[in-house]
């Protein structure tokens, strides 16, 4: 009657599996490595970290163009998996390399760091790889509880501890209301399967469905609150202040478009019939979250904090392509991702290297005369700061073009109007930050300036990149729309 | 067991027990409680998990709330530590006290 | 040829330019004048050859180049003579070199000797081709030319600030006037579809019905230049102030030729003035009412260039009214003559000035005329011309000019005229009486350094005296051998020369419409013209030869006052336009741009400031608030689907 | 040769020097100076063969190149050049090198910087006047304001931040809006066509609906005016002037304002001629106001450089007034008008930067009599003002002159009231003029000035002389400039007559949305 | 009988639940709460998810609340005085927004309660309850609860990194205890973690 078979390993294509295998070995990995005595200057946690990240990207690459089903339909392998778990890993390699010296320097260096970010990163892949939202919601709170431990960190610094108790207790809080969402999905559909779902509601579409329609309210909460959508936002400031800036970095980007991979997955896949309903509501919360956020980030002076105000702008933005949804939409959102992570990485990067040993320098005031004293990092966050304003020839621009022609495409024109007079307004206060470093004099202590190759290496990558497709993105472009191909 | 307690009831419960969690969390301004109302919240979501399982005939529920608990365990490890952080740290643990970071 | 008569003043200039300094003051001089004196024997060459075609194809062309040519619209740098301009030419080039020479001896000791002479070239390289323009917008280049010279050469005197006042006025003032020109070539490039004068005036019957709106708003818009270079009511205050400049300037830019360019103009386009009656009659009463007006004020000026300044003014109000009753060809004679003995005044009024060392107020002078005799003879030369006292130059041309009012039937303008020859004679012969007679008042210092003017600044003084006298003979009405004078209707010599452009009798007068006078009232006019000189003469003498204060000034304070502040008028437009012109300007600038258009741009910035600050407020750092925020984010959304 | 990609060349020389300056390391100040001397007057030298091998009665685009960019998006890099961009090119060309030049003394701090910036910004201006793909286009559009923004705020005066954040921000404000319009464009043309392009001729063959064409002009529109700049939306004009470094404020009115009228030549009018023709009396509106207010306004500044900029809000109501009158001489006054205001106010606020650099004061009331002590100075501004009012013989007669003429057959009374602008710049002109050089020397400070250095002569010698040679002979610029001008008003009527379609009804009624006229 | 149960386990829950929020007490809340969670297995045994009835008693009210207790002993929490009107109006918004969600949720399931696929089938998987959840958990959710484990080892090390490391020197106030600390903290052989 009840055959207890084993799931034939056979079957499991280890390829494609590979990022996960690889994330949690490498995780593990560092953790028996602490018992391993190494000097304290030693980098043997980043390059492990490196390693894993590297195996796991290489994993996913090797059968980039196939398409896989695992474990009964939980984990899907397609262009959609891949694309994030490369950028995934691309922005943990970035991270690792920005926070090589900075943990150091901070005195945090110890190899729980790395392995909570590459457990961080496996919780990010799950969020994008699974079609199920057990394991969407497994892979969030993977994610979650190690970006919990990383923002309080610095634990002997409140600000870093106090960042990460209200992360942690809003993110529970929003976790609470997720689940609940996802009970109330599987209470209307009889299953959590993102596909089942989908089928259930193509074959018997019960659009004023109360528990359907609250489930995906909430479900929307709890997304919301990972990609920082107003009203769900309010946490972001204080915890990406808070946290180690490194850490701010990593999780700007790769929180962010975890979350986003898992909102997209579970609207174009699970709830295309239902597009009616969510659209008016990601409409309004669009337009308020890069209203807010861009407003309220103008008058910051710590930068940390202002650039939390501009994710949650972002968060925004994204959004307005999640709107237009669709083939246009997903490829359009994935392109701004991608062409966001690495801006925002970048700029986090450069406020990391300011300071000398645990000390954070990272207000307006600090940056005063940054750009002569240190011209290239002047320049790339410069670059960095018009790229997140959009203003060419920077990808940010390219992302806002591609991104705001499908919402004009889909005929969101007030959005795109909303969007377009927010970025002016961004412009302002990231111009702030030019003003700063070009145009006012150091104070009496000038900001010291923490270079180190691998940070030199991850400002180098994050402004190559930033640049490069500010100039040609059509590989990301083709990019992009393959992969979300694959979803469809 | 004669008869199964209708769905209708068991969900107007444990929406209830999950608003209560939600005030617990507004009103209250000790992390330890707050925290517990989040569990309060998180148990609602069991319980309706349970109570779709039973009405839905499939054990998948239940699985989950296997799952739910292991992350509230989880969850309650690393909040328990950040907030004993916290207390070391500034003595309190009354989040109207803690407010460092605004703005 | 005809275009080497502009070109080589503006040679000059550029060999000035590049030279600089090391030319030299003689070379400069040599060069300047030099310059000058060769146009004029070209000119001169230039009319002969003119005089030498037959009657009716008295023109001569020169295209230079395309200046620009854009859809149908194309004008050409090019150059014209014909009777008309060839009076013109000679008047310009030969007391524009008159001048120069006079101007010689009279800046001698100037430190920016050789800018003068730079400004003065340049000054008759535009003034030529104004004159020998071929269409209107290379006149208007010499328009603005002339112009601009004018300005630079008022405030030549740089360091006195009520120089530079009257240089910007004067430009001012004639960019009024020059803004009618535009709108007057505008229009008759609308209709006419072209700018130059032989296709605009061929094509203006067919194309214009006479008295419509278009042709007399071109032709008033031409007006209003005219009267802002020929210094006419309403736009004459600058005139009285440019004599801010150095003597000789005046005597050639703000008396001989630069302010007859209106009346230049108007006769030249008197095709379409005659096709507008309205304009005509403006052009008219614009006259004489000039004539008269300024002729009062030129009673109470104390000092002798501004009584000369009014004068000027009031004389060229005469040739207005003279184009405007039909006798452009008067008009031009007038031009001419005046041209002679106005300068004449001013090198001589100059000339007592540069005895002066620099003294104008005629109270200050008197009993001149022994120690200056040269200057004194000249001086009354000039006096007696312009009063009109017969047989000098300018009883001819005035008198031309009275009779073609009265046979128009203007009399009005005729009255007003001849009310003006009154005050003219008047005032000038108060000028002389002022300065050549009486007891000297000079002071000390004057006294001491008191001498007659060098040879180079007297031989062109003898010249225009000379030219006084007899310039008016061309107006005699020679018969064609030029060989007696029976008849004032047989058309004078200057008529006849101009007859091809005007048409024949287009002297006395010039359209059809003009009858001619018999033999008894012409001569019964010039009687009367006659004895109202020699009134005003009479006048002049009995109150001003022994007097040593001002008679009027005494008997009839208030009007006296009224007439020594020139009515008030230059207070009048600064009520009237200039403040407010400003006022408004810093209206628009303080109130409009700074608070309502900044205010707006920066009121948005400020209103998003502010939602800043409240949002920021929300922003508390507790726990509490976020999830209150989040839950209430949570009820909305179902709400929303609620009410929906 | 002829495959030679001149203009990619021109403008990636300049960003290539540019680099090559910003990151030569320890060069001196000299060697800076001297590279982006050579380098300015080698683009100088590049541009030529735009003068001499464009050929103007040609039609079509000339020097043109296309290379794939964007295929996903069906952008290209499409480059070339008409009449009125081989025109306004050589401009730019000709005036970075004299900028450079100029900016020899006055600028002592961050030379390096400052020289890389300015080859950059050449370089993004080059590139939007030769895009031909509206998507590259905007490119160079908005990143033109980068270098403009740093070099008004890091070399500026004591308010330069504020100058710079606000030209910045009003500007970008104006153009984002552009940018929908350009979205909305795009995806319109492939919904009728099906191919993606951004390609300029695309779009001028694209029909479009009244409504549609109202608000796509009004987005276009708008991004126009605020670089033009138009009355009302000057206000940014005057701040960056003032406080721009001498060589920022000559760019940027002499070339940066053109990008505006440019704008509406190339893309506003034929790409939107229906609602071009309806918004006729709404801009020529603005246009005279612009003329008056300017002109107005500069009367009673008390800031050399305020005083000039406003001039050029007067100015620049010309150029529109000139384009809008649509016809021959109106838009070959309105090319012309460009021109000489490049020429005539670059000339001007270098001038002004030259005083500056020796009184570190534009107050006109902190001099006087000034003509005694520069007298070469003295005699140079004047030339450039006279230049400035319109005095025939000079350029700027000939480009309003054609202004007026042109507006005056299309409606005489615009004609006039743009005629009393004449008069007006005269006044404010002189009057400035007056304060500043005529009269005794009031102030100690004044008597010591030094007059023109040989390379300061030698920096006005070539706009004295472009700007006698275009007041003189203008006809080698109109004849350039006159096909492809003859084209866009042939363009236009001939669309205007083939949308009949477009009836007057929907253009005046702009209630309908985009979105629904998409449907 | 049933009826009865559920009245009485939902009484309880609700109570305690209201409890643990109303408490001042946070060890009196803490006790609630597990009396929360009791009730709780008991409707879970209603509902015939004896296994999630257990797992909940022993891990819920057994592990996870202790640990709470501890926590709550640990800290010697004073009484939970809350006054002053920023408190009172974010207490009062609190109830408001619960009533207010309460009763939106009615408003919005007003009959509809559990519409959906919900097909009450006759199902009896009473028996083998955990044998079958133990099949099912081992076969089709092996993936999720392999990510169970890491989860778990990360909410370890992250309560060890985290808690880890106490004594005077962990203050605030000074900064030169806080960099002592660091310089502690960075320490090698504090790397494998004391907790």
């Amino acid at each position: 009657m009840m055959p207890f078979t084993m799931p034939s390993l056979i079957a499991v294509d280890w390829w494609a599996l590979g990022a996960v295998i690889a994330l949690s070995v490498g995780a593990m990995l560092l953790l028996v490595l602490e018992f391993v005595p190494a000097p304290p200057a030693s980098n043997r946690g980043a390059f492990v970290t490196l390693l894993a990240l590297l195996a796991a990207a290489g994993s996913v690459l090797e059968v980039r163009d196939a398409r896989r089903s695992l474990f009964d339909g939980m984990f899907l392998h397609d262009g959609f998996t891949v694309f994030f778990t490369v950028l995934f890993c691309v922005i943990g390699a970035v991270a690792v390399l920005q926070s090589w010296d900075y943990v150091k320097r901070t005195r945090i260096n110890h190899g729980e760091y790395y392995a909570l970010l590459l457990s961080s990163t496996l919780g990010m892949v799950l969020m994008a790889a699974s079609n199920d939202l057990i394991t969407i919601f497994l892979g969030l709170e993977l994610m979650s509880l190690a970006l919990y431990v990383l923002v309080g960190f610095r634990r002997t610094r409140l600000d870093s501890s106090e960042a990460a108790m209200k992360y942690f207790l809003l993110g529970a809080f929003a976790s609470g209301f997720l689940l609940y969402g996802i009970a109330l999905l599987y209470g209307a559909t009889g299953t959590t399967n993102l596909a089942k779902v989908a089928m259930f509601l193509a074959d018997s579409p019960m659009i004023g469905n109360p528990m359907l329609i609250v489930g995906g309210l909430l479900l929307l909460v709890g997304f919301g609150f990972k990609v920082a959508a107003v009203p769900f936002h309010m946490w972001t400031p204080d915890a990406y202040e808070g946290a180690p800036t490194t850490v701010t970095g990593y999780m700007s980007a790769g929180a962010k478009a975890a979350g986003f991979a898992a909102l997209l997955r579970v609207l174009l896949v699970a709830f295309p019939p239902l597009m009616s309903e969510w659209r008016p509501i990601l409409s309004w919360i669009a337009a308020l979250t890069m209203t807010v956020g861009n407003v309220t980030a103008l008058l910051q002076t710590n930068v940390k904090r202002m650039l939390a105000y501009s994710s949650i702008a972002h968060a925004g933005y994204l959004l307005v392509a999640v709107v237009a949804g669709g083939l246009d939409g997903g490829s359009a959102a994935l392109f701004y991702l991608a062409v966001y992570s690495f801006m925002n990485l970048g700029a986090f990067g450069v406020l990391a290297l300011l300071g000398r040993g645990a000390e954070e320098r990272v207000t307006i005031k600090d940056l005063a005369g940054l750009g002569f004293r240190s011209p290239m990092l002047g320049l790339a966050m410069t670059v960095f700061m018009l790229s997140l304003g959009g203003v060419p020839p920077t990808s940010g621009f390219m992302g806002k073009v591609y991104l705001f022609s499908v919402a004009v495409k889909a005929g969101l024109i007030p959005l795109v109007i909303v969007g377009v007079l927010n970025s002016v307004v961004s412009v302002f206060y990231y111009l702030r930050v030019t003003v700063a470093m070009y145009m006012q004099e150091p104070g009496a202590e000038p900001v010291e300036i923490a270079w180190a190759p691998s940070a030199a290496i991850a400002v180098v990558i994050t402004l190559a990149l930033t640049l490069w497709w500010g100039v040609q993105a059509q590989d990301l472009l083709t990019t992009a729309q393959r992969s979300i191909l694959g979803l469809l | 067991m004669m008869h199964d307690i209708p769905l209708a009831w068991m969900l107007a419960l444990s929406a209830t027990v999950f608003v209560i969690g939600v005030v617990g969390v507004l009103v209250r301004r000790n992390a330890l409680v707050i925290f517990m109302s989040i569990e309060l919240m998180l148990n609602a979501g069991n319980l309706a998990f349970v109570a779709f399982s039973r009405a839905l005939g499939s054990l998948d529920g239940q699985v989950f709330v296997f799952f739910v608990m292991t992350v509230a365990a989880a969850e309650v490890a690393v909040g328990l530590a950040i907030i004993v952080n916290v207390f070391r740290l500034k003595e309190t643990i009354y989040v109207d006290e803690i407010n460092l970071l605004k703005g | 040829m005809l275009a080497l008569i502009p070109a080589l003043p503006l040679a000059a200039v550029a060999v000035n330019l590049i030279l600089g300094d090391r030319l030299g003051r003689r070379g400069t001089a040599f060069l300047a004048c030099g310059a000058v004196f060769a146009s004029f024997v070209l000119a001169a060459l230039s009319v002969i050859h003119l005089a030498s075609l037959p009657p009716g194809a008295r023109t001569m062309v020169a295209d230079v180049y395309t200046w620009m040519r854009v859809g149908d619209f194309k004008v050409d740098v090019a150059f014209l003579l014909d009777p008309l301009s060839s009076v013109m030419v000679l008047v310009v080039t030969g007391v524009g070199f008159l001048i120069h020479l006079y101007s010689v001896g009279y800046m001698a000791h100037d430190a920016s000797f050789r800018r003068f002479f730079l400004y003065l070239n340049l000054f008759m390289f535009a003034m030529l081709t104004l004159v020998l323009a071929k269409n209107f917008l290379v006149m208007f280049v010499g328009w603005e030319g002339v112009g601009l010279c004018s300005y630079l050469l008022i405030g030549f005197w740089m360091d006195r600030p009520s120089a530079a006042r009257a240089g910007m006025k004067a430009f001012v003032v004639n960019r009024i006037g020059d803004f009618g020109f535009l709108l007057g070539m505008l229009t008759l490039f609308a209709w006419t579809g072209s700018l130059d004068y032989e296709r605009v005036f061929a094509a203006a019957p067919i194309v214009f019905h006479p008295g419509t709106l278009a042709i007399t708003f071109a032709t008033l818009a031409l007006l209003l230049g005219a009267t802002g270079k020929s210094a006419q009511i309403p736009l004459y205050t600058w005139l009285p102030d440019a004599m801010e400049g150095p003597t000789p300037v005046s005597a050639l830019i703000h008396a001989a030729t630069m302010v007859t360019a209106g009346v230049y103009m108007v006769a030249r386009c008197h095709i379409l003035f005659t096709m507008a009656p309205f304009s005509l009659e403006t052009v008219a009463v614009i006259g004489a009412a000039t004539a008269l007006f300024a002729a009062t004020i030129g009673v109470a000026q104390n000092d002798i260039k501004r009584v000369l300044a009014y004068s000027t003014v009031s004389q060229l109000g005469y040739m207005f009214f003279a184009c405007g009753v039909g006798a452009f060809g008067a008009g031009i004679f007038h031009l001419m003559t005046h041209a002679f003995f106005k300068a004449l005044l001013f090198l001589g009024a100059g000339s007592v000035i540069h005895a002066l060392s620099g003294e104008q107020d005629m109270r200050k002078m008197g009993g001149l005329a022994s120690r200056l005799p040269w200057t004194h003879g000249v001086m009354l030369v000039a006096c007696v011309a312009i009063a009109g006292i017969p047989p000098f130059a300018g009883f001819f041309s005035k008198d031309e000019i009275l009779s073609a009012a009265f046979a128009s039937g203007h009399y009005g303008v005729w009255v007003a005229g001849l009310l003006g020859a009154v005050l003219t004679a008047f005032y000038m012969f108060r000028l002389y009486f002022l300065t050549f007679r009486g007891s000297s008042r000079l002071t000390h210092e004057a006294e001491h350094h008191l001498h007659e003017s060098p040879a180079v600044m007297v031989a062109p003084l003898v010249v225009l005296a000379a030219l006084s006298v007899v310039g008016g003979f061309v107006g005699l009405p020679f018969q064609e051998g030029g060989r007696r004078l029976t008849t004032l209707e047989g058309g004078a010599a200057l008529e006849r020369w101009l007859a091809p452009v005007f048409g024949e009798g287009g002297a006395a007068g010039a359209s059809h419409a003009v009858p001619h006078l018999s033999f008894t009232t012409e001569w019964a006019l010039i009687a009367v013209s006659v004895a109202a000189a020699a009134f005003g003469i009479a006048m002049a003498s009995r109150a001003y030869a022994k007097a040593a204060g001002e008679p009027i000034a005494e008997k009839a304070p208030r009007l006296y006052g009224l007439l020594e502040h020139k009515y008030w008028i230059d207070e009048l437009y600064d009520t009237i336009a200039v403040r407010p012109i400003r006022a408004l300007g810093d209206v628009l600038w303080r109130f409009w741009d700074e608070k309502i258009v900044d205010g707006t741009v920066n009121g948005v910035a400020y209103v998003v400031e502010w939602a800043s600050a409240v949002l920021r407020v929300f922003q508390t750092g507790f726990v509490g608030t976020y999830a209150l925020f989040l839950t209430l984010g949570v009820a909305a959304l179902i709400a929303h689907y609620l009410v929906r | 040769m002829n495959d030679f990609p001149w203009l990619s060349w021109l403008i990636f020389f300049p960003l290539i020097s540019a680099a090559l300056i910003a990151v030569l390391p320890g060069t001196s100040g000299r060697t800076v100076k001297t590279l982006a001397a050579v380098c300015s007057i080698a683009e100088f030298l590049f541009s030529l063969p735009l003068w001499w091998r464009y050929q103007p009665g040609q039609p079509g685009w000339q020097f043109a190149e296309q290379h794939a960019w964007l295929p996903g998006l069906g952008a290209t890099y499409h480059v070339g050049i008409d009449g009125i961009a081989t025109l306004l090119v050589l401009l730019t060309t000709l005036l970075t090198p004299i900028v450079v030049f100029g900016a020899f003394g006055s600028v002592e701090k961050r030379e390096r910087e400052f020289y890389a910036l300015l080859l950059a910004m050449e370089a993004a201006m080059i590139g939007t006047f030769l895009s031909l793909d509206l998507l590259l286009f905007y490119v160079f559009w908005e990143a033109m304001l980068v270098p403009m923004y740093l070099l008004i705020g890091v070399w500026g005066g004591p308010r330069r931040v504020y100058a710079a954040v606000k030209f910045f921000l009003y500007t970008m404000a104006g153009s984002v809006l552009m940018l929908v319009a350009i979205l909305w464009l795009y995806l319109h043309q492939r919904a009728v066509t099906g191919i993606p392009t951004f390609a300029l001729d695309a779009f001028y063959a694209l029909p479009l609906s009244g409504a549609e064409q109202t608000w796509l002009f009004l987005a276009f529109a708008f991004a126009f005016a605020i670089k033009v700049p138009m009355f009302p939306f000057h206000t940014w004009l005057p701040d960056a002037h003032v406080e721009a470094p001498t060589a920022g404020s000559v760019i940027l009115a002499a070339v940066l304002l053109k990008m505006g009228t440019f704008g509406y030549v190339r893309f506003a009018m034929p790409i939107f001629p229906a609602a071009s023709a309806a918004f006729t009396p709404w801009i020529v509106a603005l246009a005279l106001i612009g003329i008056l207010y300017g002109a107005l306004v500069a009367m009673v500044q008390r800031d050399l450089k305020k005083l000039v900029a406003y001039s050029s809000v007067s100015h620049l109501g010309f150029c529109m007034l000139g384009l809008y009158a649509l016809n021959a001489q109106g838009m070959a006054g309105g090319m012309m008008t460009m021109l000489n205001h490049g020429v005539s106010t670059g000339a001007l606020f270098l001038l002004v930067g030259v005083i500056y650099e020796r009184r570190h004061t534009r107050e006109i009331a902190e001099f006087g009599g000034l003509w005694k002590v520069m007298p070469v100075y003295a005699s140079i501004f004047l030339v450039v003002m006279l230049s400035s009012i319109g005095l025939p013989g000079t350029n700027g007669f000939v480009g309003e002159f054609l202004v007026l003429l042109g507006a005056f057959r299309h409606e005489p009374w615009w004609a006039i009231v743009a005629g009393l602008g004449v008069i007006l710049s005269a006044v404010y002109m002189l009057w400035m003029f007056m304060r500043v050089f005529f009269g005794p020397l009031t102030h100690a400070a004044n008597e010591k000035l030094a007059d023109l250095t040989l390379r300061e002569r030698l920096v006005f010698a070539p706009l004295l002389i472009l700007i006698f040679w275009m007041g003189v002979y203008p006809q080698p610029l109109l004849d350039r400039a006159q096909p492809t001008l003859d084209r866009t008003v042939a363009l236009v009527k001939q669309r205007l007559m083939m949308g009949d379609r477009i009836t007057r009804g929907d253009v005046a009624r702009p209630g309908v949305s985009v979105a629904e006229a998409a449907r | 009988m049933t009826l009865a149960l559920f009245a009485a386990f939902a009484a309880l829950l609700v109570g305690c639940s209201l409890m643990v929020i109303l408490h001042r007490n946070p060890v009196a809340s803490a006790l609630f709460l597990v009396l929360a969670f009791c009730s709780l297995a008991g409707l879970y045994l209603l509902l015939h998810a004896e296994f999630v009835a257990m797992v909940q008693v022993i891990v819920y009210a057994g592990a996870i609340m202790v640990l709470f207790l501890f926590v709550i002993m640990y800290l010697n929490l004073r009484h939970d005085v809350e006054q002053g009107i920023a408190v009172a109006v974010r207490r009062g918004a609190g109830w408001i927004l619960g009533i207010l969600l309460l009763a939106e949720t009615v408003a919005f399931f007003k009959g509809r309660w559990a519409e959906g696929p919900v097909s009450a089938p006759d199902l009896a998987p009473v028996a083998g309850n955990t044998q079958a959840i133990g099949q099912v958990l081992y076969t089709r959710y092996l993936f999720p609860f392999e990510i169970t484990s890491v989860l778990l080892l990360v909410a370890m090390v992250g309560a060890v990194v985290i808690a880890k490391g106490r004594g005077p020197g962990l203050h605030p106030a000074a900064p030169a205890a806080d960099a002592a600390a660091d310089a502690k903290a960075a320490a090698p052989d504090h790397a494998g973690g004391e907790a």
